[in-house]
């Protein structure tokens, strides 16, 4: 956990309440999976936004407008300054990952895939993806996970675009040796119940500190319990407890 | 150079600065982010004498200027706190601490800070009857006189060290309640734990929380806190540890003249790990600037009889 | 078309949007800014017996989203208002008003009731079991089952219109005051009133408010007041007018899902004078991005059992 | 009492702790002795200044930092946008000027009596004024006021600018058939020890509305209680309960 300055480069409108924002500061040792925690002017509590993307000295989040504190985020203009805590939860664990993984994400879920794909790539693995959308509107950063790989399948629940259909239902015609996966809760439930092979979960909690503090987002796994913001956001097939 | 000492049941503290119970774990997690040696000492997370998960999820929701926590007590059981908590903490902390405890029965209260009383590592028990989070447990032992002054008698009953009552704010008259826990026996007060609130989700159209209700706490109670802290200071003698909405230099200065001897910082650390190092690094300017020589003698200084 | 119109213990308000007593004056002040026949209704001044100058100077401190004032109930006495505020009211606004009553008495409290029970410019009466700010006042009333329930029969009494009495939250149990209250006749229950609350000027070293405490509100109190409303929706079947940081549309809903029937504005008035109106506006959009066509229906709805 | 929200055109100190703010925006009906009241973020009450000085469009407010509200006051930024109340209190009673009024000033509490200056002035009243404070480098808008009239007289407790003492000191000196002040409570209570006629005072006092609405101000007078920030802030020295 670090907590620094970082510097709004951009933030835009890239999908009907979807915005990409750009930061621009301190980004070693940021892991695939893992999050940041945001102060924002006139909210109590940090929200936490998974990584994106990241590169040297810039950072990538992807946020969805759900409430007050997203809709503020959207807001944010050009050069201000946000307060962050980065470095946050366990992040995907790569090595578990075999020559063939799948990646399945669903809305806002899949901005965090577009880093681990990033990664598994430059390792030489190269992944194939399923993101599920509700309708072509909210579909974005498509392009962007095509240049890195070429097995991409895009679902949407009215057929607007790609695949008429849930995740799930692209997941199940797949084949894949190893999954990783993010998106609503229904989602990944339905996940569990098509999935074939071992995989890693990111799950979402409402989180009073995000960096293991205060035991708000603990949850029971068949482990014993485990906080989402530490040894979470990202949990394996076999402990969770749908 | 400003004197920030105050003595708390006996024992000096550098300075009246305390992480709350809850909001700091066992102290090692916060140990990554700076030496948490300056702190006066810290109060760590409640602990009972089972192993307890706690309460479902969520248990967190937003406030303007706060939040609502319904942690329910989650902790590894007074046994594995001595065996495994304590030693992680003795290689980063080198002052006494504060043991926050809990229970659902006096024999367990008993149990535990007699268990905890002969670590070297402890300096205070801080017996918390008042966490309003679990059905069966605290809250009924701190909303009556005589429920809150038989836990003290209890404890005190099986223990060395100095023994701090942690009240709630969920009562009509928190100074009797204080006065029946000094009558007990207590060697000092602290106050204020978390007050009963609630969200509701637009959205659900249900509580945020699981348990629908949980504690509130942060910036907003501060002035609650503070009254609470002024009344009992006109109540008992013992020394009172003021706690509820502390985030800057100058809420310790404040909770101080209305008669904290040390003050405790609660949710502030969730969404400012630093808080309490800047509350420390900033204190000597913040005294310097209200004319504060020596913290200890601002204690209880708003009462009109100064001295106490 | 969504439906703002609720029914408070027996007369339709167009809008659950209330102004709370203290903070509207009597309403003809607030019509220099609008047109205050938007509101569902008004709750005027604290009206005593007897004309009182109210609490020394200073009376206001400002705190984090909230504030605390110790007025004292200053207002004309109940003669003056009928013949002075009531008229000149009269020419700006044609619904039925909430006439606010205190009283340091049985006797004062079904005095002015049955004064104020004869002018026909009055819908309900909301009788102030709990201002905080006079120390031989409400507070005491407030606080017990028995002295909560003595009042609402003294003024049931001598009254034909509806009683709602208007607790007090800085008690241990509110409920069971509520449903002593409901017990002993009342129509309706509005809650809460101020919370005790105190800040010290760090210059003086002494309290900002020359009363030395107050009642503390604003939206920094809205998580207890939203519980309380839940707690005591739990305890009575009387509607509920729910009061305590309200300042945006969503917290009109908020409540409302809580158990309230209608919703009353307290300080956000003193520091966004168009905030009632504000709210009034919005109230249709936000309806509809929660879904809700009939607000009514929403009363309670955040409870188990929805049928109340 | 209105409410807009006003453009921040300059904001610069000009003496120590005291900052000059211009703002552009509504003027019509602002009279000399009336306030503003001043919405600040993270702050719950709004803060009341005097008018300092008012032409068409655009209002000037003195700011002396006294603690956090006018600390943030002074560090707004050129082209910021401010939210105020408009239009509050009662402000002087320029009817009950004479031929020779007299103002007196303390502190931040010479502003509201420039404005209050520029007014008799164009009324052809030329009135002598009296501006006290602690040491030079506390003065400001001397050259304004000398603009006005030549009739100035600077005064420091420490003598640093000057005749050395108290603002009253010199008001026992002076000759006139009428006054106005404004300053701390100290040296109210002083001038109405030397005043030797009749004059106004504008008061202080903690607010929670500005507009007459929470009784929050409300001050025993002579002839009843009465709201500093309606009845108010500016007294009529026959009715003041010292
Ligand atoms: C580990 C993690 C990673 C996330 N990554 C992303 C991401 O990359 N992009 C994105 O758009 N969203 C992400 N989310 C969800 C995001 O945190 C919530 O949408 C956001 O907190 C909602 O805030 P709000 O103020 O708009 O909503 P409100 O409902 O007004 O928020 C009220 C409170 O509830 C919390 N809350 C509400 N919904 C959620 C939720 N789904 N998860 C956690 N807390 C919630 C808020 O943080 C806040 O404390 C992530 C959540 C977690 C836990
Ligand atoms: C009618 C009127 C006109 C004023 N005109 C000016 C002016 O032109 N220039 C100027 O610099 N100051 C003026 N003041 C004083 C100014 O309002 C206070 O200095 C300011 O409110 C202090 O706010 P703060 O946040 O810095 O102080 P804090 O002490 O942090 O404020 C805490 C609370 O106390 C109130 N408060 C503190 N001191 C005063 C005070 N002296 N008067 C009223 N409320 C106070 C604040 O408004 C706030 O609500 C005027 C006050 C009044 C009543
Ligand atoms: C997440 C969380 C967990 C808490 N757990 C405990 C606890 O275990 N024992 C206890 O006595 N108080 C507990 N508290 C209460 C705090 O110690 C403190 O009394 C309260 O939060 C008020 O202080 P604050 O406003 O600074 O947060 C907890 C508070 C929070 C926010
Ligand atoms: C300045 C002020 C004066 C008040 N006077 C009264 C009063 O005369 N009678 C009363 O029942 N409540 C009084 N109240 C309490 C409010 O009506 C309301 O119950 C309380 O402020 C909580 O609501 P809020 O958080 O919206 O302010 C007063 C509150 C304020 C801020
Ligand atoms: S959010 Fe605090 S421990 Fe996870
Ligand atoms: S400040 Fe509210 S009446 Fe004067």
């Amino acid at each position: 956990m670090k907590q620094a300055i970082y510097k709004v480069t951009s933030n835009k409108r890239i999908a009907e309440n979807i915005y990409e924002m750009i930061l621009e500061g301190n980004t070693t040792g940021i892991l695939p999976g893992q999050f940041v925690n945001i102060k924002l002017d006139g909210f109590f509590l940090r929200r936490p936004i998974s990584i994106a993307d990241c590169e040297e000295g810039c950072l990538t989040l992807l946020v969805k407008v759900l409430g007050e504190g997203t809709q503020a985020m959207s807001e944010i203009t050009e050069d201000s300054y946000l307060d962050l805590l980065t470095g946050l939860g366990n992040g995907f664990d790569l090595s578990k990952s075999t020559r063939k993984p799948l990646l399945v994400g669903g809305g806002i879920g899949c901005a965090p895939l577009f880093y681990l794909c990033k990664q598994l790539c430059s390792r030489g693995i190269e992944p194939a993806v399923i993101l599920g959308f509700n309708h072509a509107g909210e579909i974005y950063y498509e392009e962007e996970f095509r240049r890195l790989t070429p097995q991409l399948t895009i679902v949407t629940a009215d057929g607007s675009r790609g695949i008429r259909g849930f995740a799930t239902d692209a997941m199940a015609a797949a084949s894949y040796e190893y999954f990783y996966t993010c998106g609503p809760e229904p989602m990944l439930r339905a996940v569990a119940n098509v999935a074939v092979t071992e995989g890693q979960y990111s799950l979402e909690e409402r989180m009073g500190c995000g960096f293991g503090a205060c035991m708000g987002c603990s949850c029971k796994t068949k482990y014993g319990s485990k906080r989402i913001c530490k040894e979470g956001p990202v949990l394996e097939s076999g402990e969770i407890i749908w | 150079m400003v004197n920030t000492k105050v003595n708390l049941c006996g024992i000096t503290l550098d300075n009246p600065v305390i992480p709350a119970s809850g909001t700091f774990g066992y102290g090692y997690e916060f140990a990554e982010f700076y030496d948490i040696n300056i702190l006066g000492t810290f109060s760590f997370k409640g602990t009972t004498k089972e192993a307890r998960y706690g309460n479902p999820l969520p248990r967190i929701a937003e406030c303007t200027a706060g939040m609502i926590n319904s942690v329910g007590l989650q902790n590894p059981g007074v046994e594995a706190v001595i065996k495994e908590e304590l030693p992680k903490l003795k290689a980063c902390f080198h002052k006494p601490v504060m043991a926050n405890v809990s229970g659902f029965s006096l024999e367990e209260y008993t149990e535990v800070c007699a268990a905890l009383d002969k670590e070297p590592q402890i300096g205070w028990h801080e017996v918390n009857i008042s966490c309003p989070n679990v059905s069966k447990g605290g809250m009924s032992f701190g909303t009556t006189e005589e429920a809150a002054a038989a836990v003290t008698r209890a404890v005190k009953a099986v223990t060395k060290k100095p023994v701090i009552i942690k009240l709630s704010p969920n009562v009509t008259d928190i100074a009797s309640i204080a006065a029946a826990c000094e009558e007990a026996g207590a060697d000092g007060i602290s106050l204020i734990n978390t007050l009963l609130g609630m969200r509701i989700d637009l959205k659900t159209r249900k509580p945020v929380i699981a348990n629908k209700m949980g504690g509130f706490s942060g910036r907003a109670i501060f002035p609650l806190a503070l009254r609470m802290v002024y009344q009992v200071r006109q109540a008992v003698k013992i020394p009172i540890v003021g706690i509820g909405g502390v985030a800057r230099a100058r809420d310790v200065i404040e909770m101080m003249l209305a008669g904290a001897t040390a003050v405790q910082v609660g949710a502030e650390n969730l969404v400012n790990p630093f808080v309490c190092k800047e509350i420390i690094e900033t204190l000597p300017t913040e005294m310097r600037k209200w004319g504060i020589e020596d913290l200890s003698e601002i204690i209880g200084g708003a009462h009109e009889c100064q001295k106490m």
